[in-house]
């Protein structure tokens, strides 16, 4: 984690990133998106995921079941076990249903 | 082929778009076109509404688009999904598959619906006949199964 | 769920046979469309002659309709097949199944028109571009297999 | 075969039907339709196929290979083995090519 994996991340120790939320986790987060700043330590989704739980009741709501919430990154689906090198834009929101 | 995305408020209309697809062409020898609708559920429902992911909507759809595109020989593909209400007895989503012939036409369109219900990023929250606001929607276990079909 | 047969040498029309079936209801979910098309192979086809067995054409895609009701919930069924002379880029068969859910109305359409090839009482003649009297096509075994799926 | 199986059947020993042609096959045998009398060794499609060969060198080609040419009674498909019993339209044709 010591090379700076894209020319968007700062080479500092923290990254910002834009978290953004759909359906019923954005409601449960209670917001739609917000900016945040992400520390080193957090190095894949499921590590995000679990920082953002310690925050407060809402987050804690919106991903007490870690394996049903779904995560994209730059608009491309990923696995909980996916780096966030690179990420700009972090989305999290359930299983679909469309169509 | 390019495949036509559309991401949209606004209805659509069947026939003008296969009309598009087809239009002067002479070697096309099978239009297979899928339109789901929203249902009352029993005179329950007043309306459907649709929240989507602006962009990756239309990148997850195109990408599917993509793999079918290369998976069968098809002439056109187009796929066009609604947002915002939808109530019981209108469109919502729309794939028309063109090709040579029948089987290819068929199962690209088929494979567009069961990824179009895995992985675009659209959510369905209910509004129902009492005034309420139902749930979203749950996601079903069988579109999953369905889309596994074609691993 | 009563089948709609048509044996007709006019041409049909897709959007108005799905207005018809789907006219004022709520309860669809979803609705599959086949339709077949003359090909003009590589401008070779001036047109298609298409001989069928009046009477029983009809009985035999009714008999497959039945088939295709009694195996998946539909809500509506409705296959058109033209007879007499088509020119390339024009249309020779419709399919269109309903049903409240996706896999139902797409295997249906899929089962009709696999039946609808090797059971419905039709005969293809080429009449070619350079103005003379092509051959009669011939049956294909893909068709025969595709048919078997459904056993 | 001393029963009359068909109210339309006559009792006597030769029975009177409609033969129709369809494609290639009426190409061949040079007409759309005929009225034939079956004599009564005549049992089976196979049977009328093999009948309608010796007329003349038209029925021969026509059914040239005999399991090539499929057959209907009363409009419905029929196997060669099938018996000719009740039947008022015997039809002759090549494997079907509609859709």
């Amino acid at each position: 984690m010591t090379q700076a994996s894209d020319t968007m991340a700062p080479a500092a120790q923290t990254r910002t990133v834009r978290l953004v939320y759909f359906a019923w986790v954005r409601e449960r987060v209670g917001r739609a998106e917000e900016q945040v700043e992400l520390p080193a330590e957090v190095a894949t989704v499921l590590d995000l995921v679990r920082w953002l739980k310690a925050r407060d009741e809402g987050y804690a709501a919106a991903f007490a079941d870690e394996t049903l919430v779904r995560a994209a990154i730059n608009q491309t689906h990923v696995k909980p076990g996916t780096s966030l090198d690179g990420a700009r834009e972090i989305a999290f929101f359930p299983p679909m249903t469309g169509g | 082929m390019t495949p036509t995305i559309r991401i949209q408020r606004e209805d659509f209309d069947l026939a003008a778009e296969i009309a598009t697809l087809s239009g002067g062409r002479r070697d096309i020898g099978a239009v297979v076109s899928f339109t789901g609708l929203c249902r009352d559920e029993g005179g329950t429902l007043a309306a459907l509404e649709l929240e989507h992911y602006p962009g990756m909507a239309e990148a997850e759809i195109a990408r599917v688009a993509e793999e079918a595109a290369a998976r069968w020989p098809l002439l056109g593909l187009l796929a066009i999904h609604r947002f915002g209400r939808v109530a019981p007895g209108e469109q919502i989503v729309l794939v028309i598959a063109t090709s040579a012939h029948r089987r290819a036409a068929f199962e690209a369109a088929d494979f567009m619906m069961d990824y179009l219900k895995t992985r675009a990023p659209f959510w369905k929250r209910e509004h129902l006949a009492d005034g309420t606001t139902g749930g979203w929607v749950e996601a079903k276990g069988e579109d999953d199964d369905a889309a596994r079909r074609w691993e």
